[in-house]
């Protein structure tokens, strides 16, 4: 997948936790959780929205490698979302 | 039975509407019967095919002022009375134009202007309001007879002694006119009355009573006269057992298990109707020409009154709880 | 206004009717020669003669039928059944005859007939003298049922009954006969179907009739002690029944406890409280109560008739009960 | 076929007593018929001659059914014919006048008992609350939408939402400031080292697949659940004027919804839920709450609340007791501390549990032994 397919897979994962929240006017290098009010419910059920959408399994030990909307295609890119 | 009545100067033309009178309940009833047969007639139909002498017979003995209170049995009273045989019809249609606003169907006709008050379904039920008829016409010092039609099987009913006994102690203007047709529905007389000569049962009162072959309709009406005239003069009430039969089952639902083909066949022997015109034959009053000229015009007054019926208005839905009570005056 | 006994009030409509309109005349066991079984009659004969104070004998179905027939006939009766336990026998004259005839024959018959009966328990009469079946005939149509529980409407009551061109049964509570109370003998006759506040209250509505009026005042003077000011209602008549009235009180108080002699299962107070479900949902703060009589053949001895039949202690807990769960 | 008795609608042929080409005369019997009530004679009405007969006999046919066609003698009177149906009027209902409702008193509220005793259960003051029932009456439904709050609402337009958030500010106003002037709350707080439920917790995630993973959460609650067994007075509500204990341990989950708002729906049975089961219920009652799907039941449910605050970066949490219920528990944020084990200072990720209970059903040493549990349990995380 092309790095903007991925990251199109991250936002809608985001949209589904966040519905009310304005996706275009996400900063990609802020944290998700501060930008969107998320708590650690939000996160998981994003981590399990990603894994549905790409095959890719997080260990809990990654989740602050996905803090931002760059890092997370960063890593995803790198885990063979590519 | 008491001696065979000798008959006055039979008067033709009385005789052609006595005739006349029971040719008309015979066909009104078998129309009746037909109508009931392709659902035009619903609920309960008890035909009165065979006693057409006792209605015809009683009513002649009864004037306009006197009342009447029958069962559910009741067409022939109606008709004898005068009831008009559209209304009757339309009644038994449930149409508004009947004779009780199709309220009360075969079993509850009512016509006030003619003191024809009612048809009553609870056997038994009518005498006390026979009685009271004949107390409110005593209490007014009005003069007229209660006729109370009943039938074998009210003699069973305690509120036949109570009438019986309170009407004979009040002496009260009450003919009490009992048609034993020999069944209380399916049960022979033997088999629910221990004295089966109910005449009999006047004793008891210490009141004055009669018993007549009610398939002579010649009998009949001179037994009820006399039995009325005994009440008009005061005496108090009078028992009348007229000796029926009835060549229909009891009602239109009746298998007729309780009795024998033949004995029907042998009352039939005695029809009314035919034992009359042969009578009359007989004395040269009547001839075929006459009857076949009764048999066209009954014909087409039941043929009025299923028109009559046919073409009355139902009873609007609005006035289901109209007559309940009295309307306040306004 | 005079003081008068409740049966005197009574005699005192029959009298004026029997002076004022020859159609009335009076027909019962022992009304004439014996008085009256509850004395209310007591006099009539001497005055009136037999013609129209008739003792009959004990046939209920024939002579009350003889009434209806009477009334179709023109007279207004007024058959007297002894007591509400011996009306059972002319249950079919009732049901088939009087509420039926002008309805069923089209509206050509006219039923004027009054039937008076003493009704009630409380005098160690047991089971076969002691029923309250107003609530039976209460379900009829085509008759009018009233409950008159005070002298002044035992008079203004039975009259109105006399004017009424249908049939009218008037239950007298037994207890009663003896109770004295004012009564305007120039009044006309009351109104059938109109309720009264005998007592103004605003914590809960108790409705009555007929002989446990003075209970449940009792009850509500007991209450005011406590501070709860209960609000008594008198149907006075119980068909046609005046729920309008109800309502506007269970619409003040919030709370209503129905008061009833008869048995409580299927009893009048039954129909009383579904009717205030109906129609007063919004403005009630806790389910209808119903005080009745235990169902239970009337037992002779008096504790037991007592544990019986509803009591002003019964009324009284039932009130505090309910503001106390509801409050 | 001929209708014989009151309610037949069909009839056998026993037996013709007329062949074709028998001459029949009104009212001669040409037939017999079993029915419902027996054995009954057909009478013909019409005069002629039998043509065919069209139904043999040991047939049952309904009534109004042609038995046999008769060439009819001239100047026979016709039978109307039968109406194919009766043409009765059809009754149009006979709508009773309704009872006339007495004006309800000025000033009087039109509720039904039911939601009131919704309302006060849910600390809902009725008066904010727009009826929806027959003129304007407020039912059940209408209590449970302001109860549920914006959430329940479907996405709506702009101006409903704030109507809904400002509704549901205005319950739970009322529902706290009504627990503060009736509850008398006594407060109670202690620090739990959760050092061997996270580690048990990793080691937990590692073998389970993504959509099974537990948060730590979820052992909070299924501690709090079983300590409630130990003691079981602050698993109760507080009806009528007395305490009714819970028949079952129904955790009220607080649930932080997105357009702002809180609602506390029940986790039913949390004792008797396995972790992942318990898991599982608590994912799908946060995505309902946040969704507005929640059940009237979870709402009046629940017999305790806990509420976490430690993601807000909060360490101690003061809460209050949600009416009906009689005691909350609050979770402040997990941190690092300097903890004392065996002598030795070691670095430990603790976290302050605080009880808010009435003091009219249970005082603070029950409490305390309440808190104590909760303490030992998550010492041993495998057991929950």
């Amino acid at each position: 997948m092309t790095r903007d397919e991925v990251r199109a897979v991250v936002l809608r994962a985001l949209g589904e936790i966040a519905p009310e929240a304005d996706l275009s006017a996400i900063k990609p290098d802020v944290g998700f959780r501060d930008q969107l009010d998320l708590d650690s419910m939000d996160v998981l059920n994003f981590i399990v929205a990603v894994h549905a959408a790409l095959g890719i399994e997080v260990p809990e030990s990654d989740y602050p490698k996905l803090a931002t909307l760059e890092s997370a295609v960063e890593y995803l890119m790198a885990r063979g979302g590519g | 039975m008491t001696a065979e009545r000798a008959v006055p100067g039979l008067d033709r033309d009385h005789a052609l509407a006595l005739l006349r009178q029971m040719i008309l309940i015979r066909r009104f009833e078998e129309k009746a019967a037909e109508l009931y047969t392709v659902g035009k007639i619903r609920g309960f139909l008890h035909l009165y095919i065979g006693e057409e002498a006792v209605a015809v017979g009683a009513m002649q003995a009864l004037t306009s002022d006197d009342s009447i209170v029958a069962t559910y049995r009741e067409h022939g009273q109606a008709l004898a009375r005068g009831l008009p045989a559209g209304s009757l019809m339309a009644e038994m249609y449930g149409k508004a134009n009947g004779c009780s606003r199709g309220r009360g169907g075969s079993m509850h006709f009512f016509d006030v202007s003619r003191r024809f008050y009612g048809g009553h379904a609870i056997v038994g039920g009518g005498l006390p309001i026979a009685v009271g008829l004949a107390l409110a016409d005593k209490l007014q010092a009005r003069a007229g007879v209660t006729a109370c039609f009943f039938g074998d099987g009210a003699v069973d009913e305690g509120e036949f002694h109570e009438s019986l006994n309170l009407a004979a102690l009040w002496k009260l203007p009450v003919l009490f006119l009992c048609e034993n047709n020999l069944y209380a529905m399916g049960t022979a007389l033997t088999r629910h009355q221990s004295q089966i000569d109910i005449r009999r049962k006047a004793e008891a009162y210490d009141l004055p009573a009669d018993a007549v072959d009610g398939m002579d309709v010649l009998a009949v009406e001179a037994s009820a006269q006399a039995a009325a005239d005994a009440v008009r003069r005061g005496g108090g009430p009078f028992l009348l057992e007229l000796r029926t039969y009835r060549f229909r089952a009891h009602s239109m639902a009746d298998p007729e298990l309780y009795r024998e083909k033949r004995e029907v066949e042998e009352w039939k022997a005695c029809d009314p109707i035919a034992a009359f015109v042969a009578k009359l034959g007989e004395r040269g009053l009547l001839g075929a020409p006459d009857v076949v000229a009764i048999e066209t015009s009954v014909a087409a007054e039941v043929e009025d009154a299923v028109r009559f019926a046919e073409a009355g208005p139902w009873e609007p839905v609005e006035d289901l709880t109209k007559d309940v009570y009295t309307p306040a005056e306004p | 206004m005079t003081k008068m006994t409740y049966r005197d009030a009574l005699r005192s409509a029959l009298r004026q009717a029997l002076r004022s309109d020859p159609r009335v005349f009076v027909m019962g066991e022992d009304v004439g020669r014996y008085g009256g079984s509850f004395k209310v009659t007591y006099g009539l004969l001497e005055e009136f003669g037999p013609e129209r104070v008739r003792d009959t004998p004990l046939s209920e179905s024939t002579f009350l039928g003889a009434g209806i027939g009477a009334a179709i006939g023109g007279m207004r009766p007024i058959v007297e059944i002894m007591t509400v336990n011996f009306s059972l026998l002319a249950l079919d004259q009732i049901v088939n005859n009087a509420a039926t005839l002008r309805h069923m024959s089209g509206g050509q018959l006219s039923v004027p007939l009054v039937v008076r009966m003493a009704t009630g328990g409380g005098r160690q009469l047991a089971a076969q003298h002691s029923h309250s079946l107003e609530g039976w005939f209460a379900h009829i149509p085509g008759i009018k049922i009233v409950t008159p529980a005070v002298p002044a409407d035992a008079r203004g009551l039975l009259l109105a009954a006399l004017g009424d061109p249908d049939p009218v049964f008037v239950f007298e509570h037994a207890t009663l006969y003896p109770m004295e109370g004012e009564v305007d003998e120039e009044a006309g006759p009351a109104r059938i179907g109109e309720a009264l506040v005998r007592r103004s209250g605003d914590a809960v509505t108790l409705i009555t009739y007929g002989g446990s009026l003075g209970k449940t005042l009792q009850a509500a003077d007991q209450l005011a002690v406590d501070g709860i000011e209960a609000e008594v209602i008198d149907l006075r008549s119980l068909r046609p029944l005046d729920i309008a009235t109800v309502l506007a009180s269970v619409a003040k108080t919030h709370r209503a406890v129905i008061v009833d002699e008869g048995w409580r299962m299927v009893s009048l107070a039954a129909e009383v409280s579904a009717q205030i479900m109906e129609g007063g949902f919004y403005s009630l703060d806790a389910p209808v109560a119903r005080v009745c009589s235990t169902e239970v053949p009337m037992p002779y001895a008096k504790h037991m008739e007592d544990a019986a039949l509803p009591q002003a202690a019964t009324i009284r807990e039932t009130v505090t009960e309910m503001l106390r769960a509801h409050g | 076929m001929p209708i014989l008795t009151a309610d037949m609608s069909a009839g056998t042929i026993v037996e013709w007593r007329k062949k074709p080409g028998d001459a029949v005369k009104r009212g001669e019997i040409v037939a017999l018929v079993e029915t419902d009530k027996g054995l009954i004679d057909v009478e013909i009405f019409a005069s002629g001659v039998i043509e065919t007969i069209l139904v043999e006999p040991g047939a049952t046919v309904p009534t109004g059914t042609v038995l046999a066609v008769i060439r009819e003698e001239p100047g026979a009177a016709p039978t109307p014919a039968a109406p194919a149906a009766i043409p009765v009027p059809v009754a149009p209902p006979v709508v009773l006048a309704p009872p006339s409702e007495a004006k309800a008193a000025p000033g009087r509220l039109k509720i039904s008992p039911l939601a009131r005793k919704l309302a006060a259960e849910l600390g809902i003051d009725p008066a904010t609350v727009r009826g929806t029932g027959p003129g304007g009456a407020i039912r059940r439904e209408d209590i449970e939408q302001a109860a549920a709050g914006a959430a329940a609402a479907a996405p709506a337009a702009p101006r409903t939402a704030l109507d809904r958030q400002a509704r549901l500010r205005q319950t739970i106003g009322a529902a706290m400031a009504r627990s503060k002037r009736e509850i008398p709350h006594y407060y109670l707080a202690t620090t739990i080292d959760l050092h061997p439920a996270m580690t048990w917790l990793t080691g937990e995630n590692l073998e389970r697949p993504v959509g099974d993973r537990l948060l730590y959460g979820v052992l909070l609650i299924k501690a709090v659940a079983l300590a409630l067994r130990e003691v079981p007075e602050l698993n109760a509500v507080w009806r009528g004027g007395e305490v009714v204990p819970g028949q079952a341990i129904h955790v009220g989950v607080a649930v932080s919804l997105r357009s702002g708002g809180l609602v506390a729906p029940a986790l039913h049975d949390a004792d008797r839920q396995g972790l992942g089961d318990l898991m599982r219920s608590f994912r799908d009652l946060v995505r309902r709450a946040r969704a507005g799907g929640l059940r009237s039941s979870e709402l009046s449910d629940p017999t305790i609340t806990v509420t976490s605050l430690g993601e807000q970066g909060v360490e101690t949490v003061f809460p209050i007791i949600y009416p009906p219920q009689v005691a909350i528990v609050g979770f402040g944020k997990v941190v690092e501390r300097p903890w004392s084990v065996g002598g030795q200072i070691v670095s430990r990720p603790v976290i302050t549990a605080t009880l808010a209970a009435d003091h009219r059903v249970s005082d603070g040493h029950r409490g305390g032994r309440f808190l104590a549990a909760v303490d030992r349990l998550l010492q041993e995380p495998g057991r929950l």
